[in-house]
């Protein structure tokens, strides 16, 4: 059996609309049988500002269409006519809720075509922050989740724990959201005094709301019922819709990049790669709150493990005359949404010929959203495309 | 079972109800983290407007505005922000060079008018301006090397008995480095007084493109090797990286482009533009740095020129006061040499009012320029000066360099804190090592070491090579013992400056010190010597309450028209203000004669 | 008769402002679960003055128009034919002339109305959750009128009159302890009628409607957002009034009312939303059940 | 909705009845926006008073500002406390918050939403990027300055602005409302044209109506 | 290790630059008409089937465009970036979205951003990102896009640009 069937309207599915020739599918809108609704770009249903453009047959959607650049800044020109350390607080805009990964990327491609190496404690300290991103990446999102099946409840609670852990940013580099942390060559200032200590305060809130979220959120009748058996992703989906990352997983792959190819400080790290078979939208959400619960651990690991005081900048070339020999190179990071990317092109000259970002996101909220919409039932479409999460600005940056 | 539990177990939400609420009481008026990246401050009386802050913001926000009265060092402009681009990514925190630009850690700013929101910190006054908290640089982030790229030198045992140049130049992975360092500021171009594109010529090493460097130096600089090496490098001093850090390097890298250019290129390189040759004739007295600059500048405009030397080789004060060590004359008949080939005429030992006269001059030629420096040393006039053993410092330095012999004693003592009294000191020195394998020299001066206006690196290279400086007293008393020296006595100087700035030096005469010395050497200043002009043409000429000569200041003309002055004699000492007045006034000459000519 | 009318005007004065503070609480209540403070309790009162203070409003032809009104008239009308306190002239209203079928058609006429008026603004969100409103209410009245017939057959009356009558004297009379099954049928079946998870996905923002609601605003707005005090109050009292014994003054009116209330927050709070097919799978399975077993137990075990 | 959608077209019923459609009249107002004088009295304060206690948001994120503004409705900083409350729904909403840049893309639906909501309704701007273009200064694809397009009420800025901030700006907001300075839905009917030829010059493909409320 | 694949790869579809970064990472350059064959050989049966990105990179100077593919395989945990070089004029590439259903995704945004063309992939003439875009694709090097931006929008007074060497030129000696 089908297991889109099993859940779902019994096998009762008689919107499909027939093939043309061509292979596109039969609409014939004037025939009142189906009728275009837009979700978004102005609606809360929807991650960010993008549009999901849905045919539907009484409620059953027989085709979507995503429709992103609403948000389209053209970053990866704007980096071509900037220096290279011009870009570094250009980059963290490309992905507002974890910007980290963006700094940390670039930076890093910087340095190999530079041959700059980083100092260990600035290894650490970026760790640090790339962990403290995807802490309040994943609160965030178990906010949004939550709320997208109207459970407002989690989601105040998991966005005063998002704002916890952003006052630890705040404290530790000087902004709330775009931190601008990691630059070329190191990160910019070291932990303050008593950092730590205040760190591990709010780790310990944060367990334990999570353990409230633990028994509010994932042992819930009416949640499981919403969440579990929708949203399948077929494992055999992952390589031909370039999935990655926690819907990878969940799906029963096992590629994390920080396990996989290890950057920062992660090979000293003891941590676990959860996966999960199930693939459905209760299994991603379980398997992000299991990570979530390991991104805390790895907190108190690196808090544990880092160095007092060090160097925590490399003695870089003046960056106004930074200029950085022809050659390309392809940077990642494992980000809440899973493999980021940073692609970069030099010439010789003090401007990158080009920087190319991979977002998640690009594949899972275009090509492959518009897969799993089909023939979801349209009170599910939020569900489903919060559970990819998905965040627009790295599709069209 | 499951299904129950399921049901009852999202209840434990209540349990919430009963605890406080977590929101901030009064969201308003909180405190951001102390190292917040909020609204710009800046403290203006530290700003120099090098405007690093501008070229790294990647927004444009940041503009140069005028604001201040422009002084050394500070070109007067401070840097409006523009919070309608402004991203608090606080790189131009990171980059000021002075330090003085900071963010505060206020983050309120709500308007109903788009307009309003450029100010410049520091200026407009805004409610932040008090807040100590925010951020700043960290301690250990720098975007740009604060180290001076060291130069490889010889070693006090290598050179201290011998002439060779101690600084050997930079390599080019040493120049490139060094080059990287420059912000591109450009506030050093105002203080060098010859307003050297320091910037570009910096921009063309990194370039790796050393023959545009030589362009551009020679557009306001014909004697690049020689300024390469002696320049007091005004530039440097106030250089903005040298705010927090060393300052560049900046006259190590004219010699290292002057360097790598050879001779034989010269011509090449410099001389593209086709000069069309006229028939004015200027005649030049004195081939020091002024006359060569006018000369050079000159000619490039067509002149036919003239130059009378009283010595037997050109160079002037470069030459014979200078020691080899500094300057080595290959490298000074180099520029020297770039310049006559371009058609200029030399006279060598030809003395002004001996071989040949005033009228004569002014008979053959439009336009006569007078550089004849300051080569008459000054003397302290303390009882015992008359003594044959008691020198001038200038007149020791023209010995040297012409290879004449010296009575070099075994104990010598300078009176002077000059860069001139190093020179001689160090010299002295080299020769006593020579003789006596020993240095026994001993400098003294007014200034103590605080205020010593020799160069800094002078006065510790001296010590390396064994002399001694011992600055802070006031010459009193050569002594003398049977015609023979015996020593100089000198009280403790106080201080040198009166509270108006003027010369003034107060003594303290209970503290004596006494130094042993066989030879006096002199160095606390020269003079010119002006009587070749003859009575005839120095009436005419206007001068000032102290007798100076009054000249134009922009073109250094004279109230003879047809006579220009420049050189030491005019500004100065210094090589650099030589060439430079020798520049403008070779533009001076050329605006004088085109306007009498229409 | 007149002075009926004017009872029944301070009443339903006296109601609705009861219910707008109740709504002030309760967003109170789901606030401090959240861990914040929320809104003043009075802010409802703002809201509607800022709505009637709109200077512009866009209508959609005249069933746009009649829709609020409609849903308005449905709240005010369940409220107007049923006791509020038993014994109390003031608070009596029609109730002698009503009868709990009369109760029945007005729950569903508010929203029919609505339905015809969001259907007019055609917008296709308002489209679609009509049609999930309609859904959903039909499969909540099934359980409800289920234990609605239990009741009745219980007393022997369909006057809502006499089933409060009938509870009197005591605790014990109540329905809840006289016929609790038709009493968790019911109760169960009410949550779907008070807008409140798991089942408001009609007005869910998330799940592409807003709701009918999506074109109404201003005054159209004001008369939804009265309609959001009375009805659920107006409901409330129904249930008081069917299972909990009624009440003889208004302060025992106000907290039972609360309290019926309060079990819809109970529950939404905890939960989020169905879907509507599994709300109405939801209602047409365990509540019906009790529903039926109500009837039955009435039928063969009361009489 | 593409450019096609506008114009006037003949279908059939599905009772088979045909009859035709113009899109323009039947789902568009074609009336230009018309200023109301607020008339100034005793009661126009009051309901300044009520408007400005009863701030409606339209919940739609346009920039990157849209990340502040939960913190904002959840508990750390709780705007409910100030009346400032959630709308899905343009009809609904007074405020609309630009947070952030605007690309053209997202303008063109901003426009349409701004003009749906009714008068009086407030504009506010956050962050740099709606005062003089911001990080964006140079980008191909996004609007500089926002009082071109539409009559904004009050900048706040930052990049992005914290929650406090933009708290700070409501409250601004709130005291230009109670003394009647927030007009901007009269200012926009007032210099409508000059309004819309700013948004026509930017907006490259303008498939829409230009009356749609 | 990527010296066999290389073999490999060499016995089939011929590679014009090798350009290895690391352990992990390595570039070739292959010829235009058998990029996706060798793309495709990669895929099937070396095992890179995981598609990291495809981008283009203007080389405006040389007349270029550069296309990368970028593989990775999974499981020996390496990335080879095939990169294909074609004509800046009229640049039409082969499409290769019958190997990933994504790829789609990438050649519509490179046919918008880069004006190069994927005949057959589908909706690759639909608009992705831009709106009624009718100038100069924005990516390519060509297309400047700050005098854009400065021509199209209003701007409120942007910086004077005070060049401090030059403001003291003016302020301490004008006249030299």
């Amino acid at each position: 059996m089908n297991k889109f069937e099993k859940f779902s309207f019994d096998g009762d599915r008689t919107a499909y609309p027939n093939k043309k020739a061509d292979g596109s599918l039969d609409i014939d809108l004037s025939s009142h049988k189906y009728i275009k609704v837009w979700q978004g770009p102005n609606h809360p249903g929807i991650t960010g500002n993008m549009a999901v453009e849905l045919t539907v047959c009484g409620d059953e959607v027989v085709e979507a269409k995503t429709h992103v650049g609403y948000l389209h800044r053209g970053f990866e020109k704007l980096m071509e006519r900037r220096r290279y350390i011009q870009n570094c607080p250009l980059v963290c805009r490309v992905s507002v809720p974890e910007p980290d990964y963006n700094e940390f990327n670039y930076s890093t491609c910087v340095e190999n075509l530079a041959g700059i190496s980083v100092p260990d404690k600035a290894l650490w300290l970026r760790t640090l922050a790339l962990e403290m991103a995807r802490l309040q990446g994943y609160l965030m999102w178990i906010g949004g989740a939550a709320g997208t099946l109207g459970f407002g409840t989690v989601g105040q609670w998991s966005n005063y724990l998002r704002d916890l852990v952003l006052d630890r940013f705040e404290e530790l580099t000087g902004g709330r959201i775009y931190h601008i942390y990691i630059l070329i060559g190191g990160v910019r200032n070291d932990i303050p005094v008593g950092f730590k200590q205040r760190m591990l305060d709010n780790l310990r809130e944060i367990e334990g709301f999570m353990k409230d979220i633990r028994k509010v959120l994932f042992d819930n009748y009416v949640f499981k019922k919403r969440t579990i058996g929708l949203g399948i992703i077929e494992p055999e989906w992952i390589y031909p819709y370039g999935i990655v990352g926690p819907n990878a997983r969940a799906a029963g792959s096992l590629n994390d990049v920080r396990k996989d190819y290890p950057y920062g400080k992660y090979s000293e790290l003891d941590f676990e790669v959860k996966t999960s078979k199930q693939s459905d939208i209760y299994a991603r959400a379980y398997l992000r709150y299991e990570e979530l619960l390991t991104d805390i651990d790895l907190i108190k690991q690196i808090l544990d493990k880092m160095p007092d005081g060090g160097e925590f900048m490399a003695n870089i070339p003046n960056v106004f005359n930074l200029e950085i020999p022809a050659g390309e190179t392809y940077v990642r990071s494992e980000c809440t949404r899973g493999e980021y990317g940073y692609y970069m092109v030099s010439d010789g000259s003090g401007f990158p010929r080009r920087v190319n970002v991979r977002g998640p996101s690009y594949t899972h909220a275009v090509a492959l959203l518009e897969r799993m919409l089909i023939n979801a039932n349209i009170a599910d479409v939020a569900q489903i495309m919060v559970s990819l999460h998905t965040y627009p600005p790295e599709i069209e940056r | 079972m499951g299904i129950i539990k399921d049901i009852v177990s999202p209840f434990a939400v209540w349990k919430h109800f009963f605890k406080e609420p977590v929101t901030i009481k009064d969201p308003l008026n909180r405190i951001a983290a102390p190292r917040y990246r909020g609204f710009h401050q800046n403290d203006i009386s530290q700003c120099i407007g090098c405007g690093t802050c501008e070229a790294i913001c990647e927004n444009e926000a940041i503009d140069l505005v005028a604001v201040a009265q422009t002084k050394n060092g500070d070109s007067g402009l401070r840097p409006r922000v523009d919070y309608g681009r402004c991203c608090w990514c606080a790189l131009c925190v990171d980059v000021c060079t002075t330090g003085s630009l900071k963010l505060s850690n206020a983050y309120t700013w709500v308007d109903t008018d788009g307009d309003n929101f450029r100010f410049t910190p520091g200026i407009d006054l805004k409610p932040w301006d008090s807040l100590k908290d925010g951020y700043t640089k960290a301690k250990g982030l720098e975007l740009y090397p604060l180290e001076r790229m060291p130069m490889q030198h010889l070693h006090a045992h290598q050179r201290d008995n011998s002439f060779i140049e101690i600084m050997k130049g930079y390599s080019k992975e040493e120049a490139m480095a060094e080059a990287d360092r420059c912000v591109s500021c450009g506030i050093c171009v105002a203080a060098c007084p010859a307003h050297m594109g320091i910037p570009e010529y910096i921009k063309a090493i990194r370039e790796d493109n050393l023959e545009k460097g030589l362009q551009i130096m020679y557009q306001t600089n014909p004697l690049v090797e020689i300024c390469g090496r002696i320049c007091t490098h005004k530039c440097e001093t106030v250089c903005s990286v040298g705010h927090r850090g060393e300052p560049l390097s900046i006259r190590w890298l004219k010699r290292y482009i002057a360097d790598q250019v050879p001779a034989t290129d010269y011509y090449r390189v410099l001389n593209q533009d086709k000069v069309e040759k006229n028939s004015r004739k200027v005649a030049i007295v004195g081939a020091g740095p002024a006359g060569l600059s006018a000369a050079y500048y000159l000619s490039k405009l067509g002149y036919q020129i003239t130059i009378f030397e009283k010595l037997a080789q050109a160079g002037g004060m470069m030459r014979y006061g200078i020691p080899e060590y500094r300057l080595p004359y290959d490298q000074l008949d180099k520029d020297i040499n770039y310049i006559l080939s371009l058609g200029v005429e030399i006279n060598y030992n030809t003395t002004i009012g001996t071989n040949v006269t005033m009228d004569e001059l002014h008979a053959n030629f439009d336009i006569v320029y007078v550089a004849t420096g300051l080569h008459e040393g000054r003397s302290t006039r303390i009882p015992g000066t008359e003594h044959a053993n008691v020198y001038q410092a200038i007149e020791l330095l023209r010995k040297i360099t012409e290879n004449k012999p010296i009575e070099v004693a075994e104990k010598i003592v300078v009176i002077g804190g000059g860069n001139v009294a190093m020179d001689i000191t160090r010299s002295l020195a080299r020769l006593q090592k020579q003789k006596y394998g020993k240095v026994q020299t001993i400098a003294t001066s007014l200034e103590t070491e605080d205020i010593m206006p020799a160069d800094r690196e002078e006065v510790i290279e001296a010590r390396e090579e064994g002399a001694i400086i011992n600055p802070g007293w006031g010459p009193r008393e050569i002594k003398i013992l049977n015609n023979k020296i015996q020593g100089l006595k000198v009280v403790q100087c106080i201080s040198v400056f009166d509270e108006n700035k003027r010369f003034n030096p107060k003594f303290d005469e209970s503290v004596e010190n006494f130094f042993e010395a066989d030879m006096i050497v002199e160095s606390i200043g020269q003079g010119m010597n002006l009587s070749f002009l003859t009575e005839k043409y120095a009436e005419q000429l206007e001068k000032d309450s102290r007798g100076r000569i009054l000249v134009d200041t922009l073109t250094y003309q004279s109230s003879l028209p047809w006579l220009f002055f420049g050189g030491d004699i005019i500004e100065g000492p210094d090589v650099i203000h030589s060439v430079a007045n020798g520049h403008k006034a070779a533009k001076g000459i050329d605006n004088y004669l085109n306007s009498i000519q229409k | 008769m007149g002075e009926k009318i004017l009872y029944a005007f301070i009443s339903v004065f006296l109601t609705i402002n009861y219910g707008f503070l109740l709504n002030g609480l309760i967003r109170k209540i789901y606030a401090r679960v959240g861990r914040r403070h929320g809104i003043p309790f009075y802010q409802m009162y703002i809201d509607l003055l800022k709505s009637l203070a709109l200077r512009t409003n866009i209508r959609h032809g005249v069933m746009f128009y009649l829709g609020p009104v409609f849903r308005f008239t449905g709240g005010i009308g369940l409220f107007l034919f049923m006791p509020v306190i038993f014994g109390s002239e003031l608070f009596a209203n029609f109730s002698f002339s009503g009868d709990l079928l009369l109760l029945l058609s007005f729950q569903f006429f508010g929203t029919l109305g609505m339905a015809l008026g969001a259907s007019e603004s055609g917008h296709p969100n308002s489209a679609i959750g009509v049609t999930r409103g309609l859904a959903q209410m039909t499969a909540v009245e099934v359980p409800f009128v289920m234990a609605l017939m239990a009741i009745a057959v219980q007393y022997q009356s369909i006057s809502l009159h006499e089933i409060v009558a009938a509870q009197q004297g005591g605790i014990t009379n109540w329905t809840l302890f006289t016929n609790p099954l038709a009493v968790v049928a019911g109760m169960l079946a009410v949550l779907g009628s008070f807008m409140r998870p798991p089942f408001d996905v009609v007005l869910a923002p998330q799940e592409i409607p807003i709701g009918p609601p999506t074109e109404y605003h201003s005054n159209y707005m004001v008369y939804l957002q009265s309609n959001r005090a009375i009805y659920p109050l107006a409901k409330s009292i129904l249930i008081m009034n069917l299972f909990f014994g009624g009440a003889t003054s208004f302060g025992e009116m106000m907290l039972k009312t609360f309290l019926v209330i309060m079990w819809s927050v109970f529950v939404g709070v905890s939960f989020p939303r169905f879907r509507v097919e599994q709300s109405i799978r939801w209602f047409l399975g365990i509540p019906l059940i009790i529903g039926v077993l109500a009837i039955v137990y009435v039928q063969f075990f009361l009489n | 909705m593409s450019l096609e959608d506008l114009y006037r077209k003949t279908t059939i019923s599905p009772d088979g009845e045909e009859f035709e459609i113009n899109p323009i009249e039947d789902y568009f107002c074609t009336d230009k926006p018309e200023e109301v004088k607020p008339v100034q009295n005793i009661l126009e304060k009051f309901y300044n008073w009520a408007r400005s206690e009863s701030i409606w948001i339209l919940g739609f994120g346009t920039g990157c500002g849209a990340i502040e503004m939960r913190p904002l409705m959840t508990p750390r900083f709780d705007a409910y406390r100030y009346g400032i409350q959630w709308r899905p729904t343009p009809r609904q909403a007074n405020l609309l918050i630009i947070s952030g840049y605007l690309s053209t893309k997202t303008l063109k639906r901003v426009i349409r939403v701004y003009e749906q909501m009714q008068n009086p309704k407030y504009v506010m701007a956050l962050g740099s990027c709606t005062i003089n273009g911001g990080m964006y200064f140079d980008s191909y694809n996004t609007i500089k300055r926002l009082d071109y397009y539409l009559p904004v009420d009050v900048y706040v800025a930052g990049c992005m602005p914290r929650p406090e901030a933009l708290l700070a700006g409501v409250v601004k907001l709130k005291t230009l409302i109670k003394t009647g300075m927030a007009e901007g839905a009269n200012d926009y009917a007032n210099r409508f044209d000059w309004y819309k030829t700013n948004q026509k010059a930017v907006i490259l493909n303008w498939d829409m109506p230009d009356y749609n409320w | 290790m990527f010296q066999k694949i290389i073999e490999k790869i060499n016995l089939k579809y011929p590679i014009d630059v090798v350009s290895k970064k690391s352990d992990k990472l390595m570039f070739l350059t292959v010829h235009k008409n058998t990029a996706v064959n060798t793309v495709q050989y990669l895929k099937d049966d070396l095992g890179f089937k995981h598609l990291v990105l495809l981008t283009a990179v203007d080389f405006l100077e040389q007349g270029k465009f550069q296309l990368t593919y970028l593989l990775n395989n999974p499981d020996i945990k390496i990335d080879i970036g095939v990169r294909v070089l074609i004509e800046r004029e009229s640049a039409t590439m082969e499409s290769a979205h019958s190997l990933w259903p994504t790829i789609a995704t990438y050649q519509r945004e490179l046919r918008e951003m880069f004006g190069i063309d994927f005949p057959d992939s589908p909706g690759v003439n639909d608009e992705f990102i831009l709106e009624g875009w009718n100038n100069t694709p924005p990516y390519r090097r060509d297309f400047d896009t700050k005098a854009f931006a400065a021509n199209f929008y209003h701007q409120r007074n942007s910086r004077e640009n005070n060049d401090p060497s030059a403001h003291m030129k003016k302020n301490l000696y004008p006249n030299e």
